[in-house]
């Protein structure tokens, strides 16, 4: 219809006129922070330095990413397998999509604690091994000892907390495809890995680009989980923002890491829709 | 396999045995970790604290009953509720129109909004509550609950836009147009042909809202006073409490967000336009 | 009275051009139908006729009525989509009535006209039935019954029986044609399928390219096409096409004179493949392939390095390799320009 | 159509039911509000309102915060020159960098009629001429053991006048016993380690905090303190609260806040003991832990919040926070005989402690400001990458050393206790 120029954007602007308001004003508040020098004064790059002078920021910068070079494409694999294993499914599909999102609903605070009590040392894991013998009695598990341990049980905990999220925006993807698709590669006698290789994945770009997306920006985020399984021993980019701001109370230095944050997830962003972009232009 | 089919989803070819599995082994993946956190809500501090740990709960509720009686929490508990109710409505009501253009037009701008919206995600929250209370504070803001829900509506924003285009989408743009033809304006043909299909799926996403409101502590612990979230009435402060109170504190702030999920399980599948296939 | 005036209308989507400057007239009551590959057009063309598309330029007139700033629920047609577009929510009575109540009519009067159409389309037995209780005929007719439930000035049809099996588009087509003539209502019917667009046709217009390159009727289109294009694309098998030259006195294609022909550049000769019959005297080829079609045979033949099909009696049998002489109907014969493809009468 | 309806209807009352609740939000007659990142575990919280505040007369709605949304709000509030808060019971430290937007108390000392703890008022100046705040409790840290640890002591020891060697000695003696490390120390990301350095370590090996950052003592002290780190349980990063592991038998010698001991002695009193911490070659060092109460600008109702702040320094009331939260009073009281388990046995371990005649008693640090934050830093990175990273003590304590330099500099500090005080700026020899 003829309204079709401008009705588009009269739609997006109740979010767009919100965002501004709540997100962007404020947003350019705490980035000029980053720019100002303690007690006000011309633009320096002061509290940068002071980001990258400081001897966390190394270790924070390559733990952020090394969970999240982990983290998300063990996810990505999970939700796509998961995804999978729902379209299969018939009956009661519901209840099933329903146990696969609880975690969903539970915030990384309280996912925290329910991975503390399995893996601290008088918690869960360690019942569940003596009890079977394997041990005498309780170990440490959790320490700085053992660093990959440490990563294995954040990510571990991250995985089972939020891959829920790219599993609904990819059950959602391929509720889209056309089942005459698959009905076809099946008469041409294409295998299910075959049909998923050839119709699953391409057609799902578009849902694996945004599911892609939102999880590596939050994985960038991660904070609450790691504090509460590594302590201090994991220094990540969010921890070091939170430090930053409230233990130094030091704001300049905390807006600058913010901005690093992120700096980083835009240009993942920028890197996963060059990767993902939609050579074939079919779908829009 | 018989025994089986009453709880768990039956699988579309008898005797798929890998399938069944992979159903039972997802499952308990996510639900085993969330027992622990019951047992231990429904445990004695004693065992709580002890080792090894109860397989199976005690139903000692004196950490449960704590909580119950904590002043303050019914209150804190209406206003979460009345915080993620607004934070839902705000999140569809701005959301889905946005979540509208999205999947109906094309148009200039439209990728780097889908962009700009996620990068809203992209920057710690904390930092922003500083401006956003001194601004609460000026305008009157401050410690109500429209006020909270604005600042859970931008972190629910993004998703409910992302969620609500994938469900416009599902819906064929056919059946828009044949209303069109048969006498219908677009809003005529919106509330009569896109919203009644719509509306399921848009209930579960507003779900989704809500459980994100319904977590959010930080922005909650500065931006109310009085009329406290529960969240921030309880969690804020359970990581530094006793054990026992902190798995029953987790456990009654899990609880909630599982009875809602699990109210609109049956829309689940149709938020994401499956139910017709 | 709702004749339909398409005025110097073009599309463009982007950088595409999907519709040339068309213009067309489709009489009241008349049964037009466009014919056309995909990406000919012919859909843009029905959808700015119905309003779900602007054309860039131009004017659409319904019952000499501007209506292209109308939207399309103030145009006074109705339209079955390729895939019925039939509402999964409500049922089939509601989905047939759902025209209606946008009109605000009577609820007596709804249920009356709900009935007739249903009647006429013998779907009455399912009238409370939802749409994924029904099979994908029924749907179709579901579609059709909604659309004439409104008693349009015009009817717009997009495909609608490409999403049916043959028999039952077969079956589909025949009622189809009852219903519509007995509805005399105007209507503008798209398909890519050349024997529906004959068999519903009072008139095609065949589009290519973004343009209609032919409106007439069936048998006009089929014996005289406008261009090279439409020959070629109607008919099955299709037109044959041989180049012919000009010479002292007439036209000459494959060592064969034809008369004179008027006008004058480079020449292509057209025979239709039924239009020829054996001969002493006349195009000489060899045979490549015989198809047995029945009644008749498809005989392919190789003429001077250019395939040739004929189709011929069933009188004798002709075995590959063998040479065949071929004399076309005059009548029938048909020049185009070479450099055009524009038929020279 | 009639199910959609249905749905439709629901949907959009629900709605605005929400919006009208949230409209009229009833106004009630507001409490004051006791802003605080004291007593933050929920139990404390409960106690804190149920029987301390309680008796104030009027309602007050006490709220602990973390010390995150604490310092974002009160910031926020000075900012806007508006605010809600009534009251505010902080740390030394958190209180020290929103000083400019503190009423003046010193008229409080002296309405609530109570002796209040003279050096502790002269912190509450923060280097002003004002009251900025009043001390409103006290904890220190001391050490605790699980009984079967006792065993292990090391020949000769005396569990009240300890050595760090000795402390080495016996963690080593445990692991061997055990198989593994027993000694606990509260390195988490909600721990106090950095206090174990500032007021413990350096003044037990150095006399000193700051002056001898540096020194060739401070050298020896650090290797002391990683040959100690080889007999701490190596979940110690993690522990924010010592009573929890104590109480689960991971740890069976512990330094720790009184406060944060408070649980397991009340739950388990017959299975620990407290006793002082240990000393170095310069004395045995400790240091308190102040809590002040401050009236920011903007309170509502500054002559209430004042009445406030004098109620909870009256000595029953002092009495009755001890009971509660495990901090002990500022001001002079008589303590009851019906006390929890807890004030018995820190209170008796805290006596010994300061009566030691090693005694070398610290001070927090003095007139730092908002630089608290990143003095603490200073301390607990050197420990990370000294212990934890296993770099070079002389290098890192040279840098880190530099690093206190500039945050004495910024801050124009003088020394504080145990340096010895000067006019001067501060300086790491």
């Amino acid at each position: 219809m003829r309204e079709t120029r401008w009705l588009p954007y009269a739609l997006l602007l109740p979010a767009t006129a919100f965002l501004l308001a709540f997100f962007l004003l404020p947003f350019i508040e705490v980035a000029l922070n980053a720019f100002t020098p303690k007690g006000g004064g011309p633009f320096s790059l002061n509290h940068f330095r002071t980001m990258i002078g400081d001897w966390k920021f190394g270790p924070a910068v390559r733990n952020t990413f090394v969970l999240t070079l982990i983290i998300v494409p063990l996810q990505t694999i999970l939700a796509l397998a998961l995804a999978n294993l729902v379209m299969k499914v018939q009956r009661r599909a519901d209840v099933l999509l329903y146990i696969l999102t609880i975690p969903l609903g539970i915030s990384d605070l309280a996912a925290g604690l329910i991975w503390l009590a399995i893996f601290e040392q008088t918690g869960y894991l360690n019942s569940i091994l003596s009890g079977l013998g394997v041990i005498p009695g309780p170990q440490t598990i959790l320490s700085y000892q053992n660093m990959w341990v440490l990563f294995a049980a954040v990510i571990l905990a991250e995985v089972w907390r939020a891959t829920a999220i790219m599993l609904v925006i990819l059950v959602a993807g391929m509720g889209l495809i056309p089942r005459e698709y698959y009905e076809a590669a099946e008469v041409f006698g294409a295998s299910a890995w075959k049909r998923f290789l050839r119709i699953t994945l391409p057609l799902l770009k578009p849902s694996l680009q945004t599911a892609l997306i939102l999880r590596t920006i939050l994985a960038f985020e991660v904070f609450a989980i790691v504090a509460a399984l590594a302590g201090t021993n994991l220094q990540v980019l969010m921890g070091e923002t939170y430090a930053w701001q409230f233990d130094f109370q030091d704001n300049g230095v905390a807006s600058a890491y913010a901005l690093l944050i992120l700096a980083i997830s835009v240009g993942f962003t920028v890197l996963l829709l060059w990767a993902l972009r939609d050579r074939t232009g079919v779908r829009a | 396999m018989k025994a089986m089919s009453l709880r768990n989803p039956v699988i579309r070819r008898n005797g798929n045995f890998l399938i069944g599995t992979a159903v039972v082994t997802a499952c308990l993946w996510v639900l085993v970790p969330l027992y622990f956190l019951a047992v231990n809500a429904l445990s004695s501090p004693k065992a709580v604290i002890g080792f090894p740990k109860p397989a199976v709960p005690q139903f000692n509720l004196e950490s449960v009953h704590f909580f119950a009686t904590y002043e303050g929490v019914a209150t804190a508990l209406l206003n979460s509720v009345l915080v993620a109710g607004l934070t839902m409505v705000l999140a569809i009501g701005l959301g889905a129109p946005a979540g509208y253009a999205l999947a109906r037009f094309d148009f200039p701008g439209k990728s780097a909004f889908r962009l700009v919206v996620l990068m809203t995600r992209a920057f710690p929250l904390p930092l922003l509550a500083l401006p956003l209370t001194v601004l609460y504070i000026r305008t009157g803001l401050d410690d109500t609950a429209l006020g909270l829900a604005f600042v859970h509506t931008t972190l629910a924003l993004p998703f409910s836009i992302l969620i609500t285009a994938s469900l416009f989408l599902s819906i064929p743009v056919e059946l828009e147009e044949a209303a069109w033809t048969l006498g219908c304006t677009r809003i005529g043909a919106f509330r009569h042909i896109v919203l009644p299909l719509a509306v399921p799926g848009i209930a579960a996403s507003a779900v989704f809202a809500f459980v994100t409101s319904w977590n959010e502590v930080f922005a909650a612990a500065v931006l109310t006073v009085q009329h406290r979230t529960l969240t921030a009435f309880l969690l804020q402060s359970l990581d530094v409490s006793p054990l026992p109170l902190k798995f029953a504190g987790a456990a009654a702030l899990v609880l909630p967000t599982l009875i809602f999920l699990f109210a609109v399980r049956k829309y689940l599948f149709s938020l994401w336009g499956i139910a017709n296939r | 009275m709702a004749d339909i005036d398409i005025i110097g209308v073009a599309k463009t989507f982007g950088s595409y051009q999907a519709l040339k400057t068309v213009d067309m007239h489709i009489a009241d009551q008349e049964f037009m139908v466009l014919l056309g590959a995909s990406g000919s057009g012919k859909t843009t063309l029905l959808r700015i006729i119905a309003g779900l598309e602007y054309a860039n330029a131009g004017e659409v007139r319904i019952g000499g009525h501007r209506v292209d700033h109308l939207p399309p629920r103030s145009r006074g047609i109705a339209m079955v989509f390729q895939n019925y577009a039939v509402f999964p929510h409500m049922t089939v009575f509601e989905n047939i009535a759902f025209g209606l109540r946008m009109q605000k009519i009577l609820n007596t009067e709804v249920e009356r006209r709900v009935k007739r159409a249903a009647g006429l389309l013998r779907i009455d037995q399912l009238l409370s039935r939802y749409s994924n209780q029904i099979s994908g005929g029924q749907r179709q007719r579901v579609a059709v019954a909604r659309a004439l439930a409104v008693e349009p000035a015009v009817l717009l049809m997009d495909e609608p029986l490409s999403n049916l099996d043959a028999l039952l588009r077969l079956e589909m087509r025949a009622e189809l044609k009852g219903v519509l003539q007995e509805s005399r209502t105007t209507t503008v019917y798209v398909t890519h399928d050349q024997v529906e667009a004959m068999s519903l046709a009072d008139r095609i217009a065949v589009m290519h390219e973004g343009g209609i390159v032919q409106a007439a009727s069936a048998t006009e289109v089929y014996r005289d096409p406008a261009t090279r294009f439409v020959g070629s694309f109607i008919g099955s098998p299709p037109m044959n096409f041989l180049p012919a030259e000009r010479q002292a006195g007439g036209v000459a294609v494959v060592g064969r004179t034809f008369p004179a022909v008027a006008g004058q550049g480079a020449l292509e000769f057209g025979i239709r493949p039924e239009d020829v019959v054996r001969a002493a005297e006349g195009l000489r080829g060899k045979v490549r392939v015989v198809e047995p079609l029945g009644p008749h045979q498809l005989v392919t033949l190789d003429i001077d390095g250019h395939l040739f099909r004929a189709v011929i009696e069933n009188d004798h049998k002709i075995a590959p390799g063998e040479t065949l002489v071929l004399a076309p109907r005059a009548d029938r014969i048909r020049w185009f320009d070479r450099a055009s493809g524009a038929a020279i009468h | 159509m009639f199910r959609i309806n249905k749905g439709q209807r629901l949907a959009v009352l629900t709605a605005s039911v929400l919006m009208t609740t949230a409209a009229t939000g009833v106004a009630k007659a507001d409490p004051l509000l006791f802003w605080s990142t004291a007593a933050t575990p929920v139990e404390e919280t409960k106690m804190m309102r149920e029987q301390v505040l309680a008796g104030f007369g009027k309602p007050v709605q006490y709220l602990a915060q973390d010390p995150g949304p604490f310092a974002t709000r009160i910031g926020a509030e000075a900012q806007a020159g508006k605010g809600t808060i009534g009251i505010i019971g902080g740390l030394h430290g958190e209180l020290a960098s929103f000083s400019s937007g503190f009423v003046d108390l010193s008229d409080v000392v002296g309405k609530s009629g109570a002796k209040v703890n003279g050096a502790y008022a002269a912190l509450g100046k923060l280097g002003t001429s004002e009251q900025k705040y009043v001390p409103w409790m006290q904890a220190t840290y001391i050490m605790a053991a699980n009984k079967k640890a006792l065993q292990y002591l090391p020949k000769g020891a005396d569990l009240n006048n300890l050595t760090y060697a000795q402390l080495i000695e016996w963690g080593k003696t445990m692991r061997q016993a055990t198989g593994s490390p027993k000694i606990g120390l509260p390195a988490g990301p909600k721990g106090l380690i950095h206090r174990f350095f500032q007021g413990y370590l350096y003044p037990s090996y150095t006399g000193s905090n700051v002056v001898k950052f540096r020194s060739p003592e401070a050298e020896k002290m650090w290797g002391d303190f990683k040959a100690l780190w080889a007999e701490t349980d190596p979940g110690s990063n993690n522990y924010g609260f010592m009573q929890e592991p104590l109480m689960a038998g991971q740890v069976w010698v512990a330094w720790e806040h009184t406060a944060r001991l408070k649980d397991a002695f009340d739950k388990m009193p017959d299975d620990f003991v407290a006793f002082p911490v240990p000393a170095g070659p310069a004395g045995r060092g400790f240091m308190p832990v102040v809590v002040g109460i401050s009236v920011p600008k903007t309170s509502p109702d500054a002559a209430e919040a004042k009445a406030l702040a004098a109620y909870m320094l009256k000595p029953e009331t002092q009495i009755t926070t001890l009971r509660v939260t495990g901090f002990f009073p500022v001001v002079d009281v008589t303590l009851p005989a019906d006390m929890p388990p807890s004030v018995r046995l820190s209170g008796a371990a805290v006596a010994a402690q300061s009566s030691a005649s090693n005694a070398k008693p610290s001070l927090l640090p003095v007139g730092l400001g908002d630089l608290n934050g990143k003095f603490n830093k200073a301390f607990s990175d050197t420990f990370q990458r000294i212990v934890l990273r296993g770099e070079d003590v002389k290098a890192v304590l040279a840098q880190q050393g530099d690093v206190v330099k500039s945050i004495l500099d910024e801050a124009k500090a003088p020394c504080w206790a145990p340096d010895p005080t000067t006019q001067n700026v501060c300086t790491v020899e």
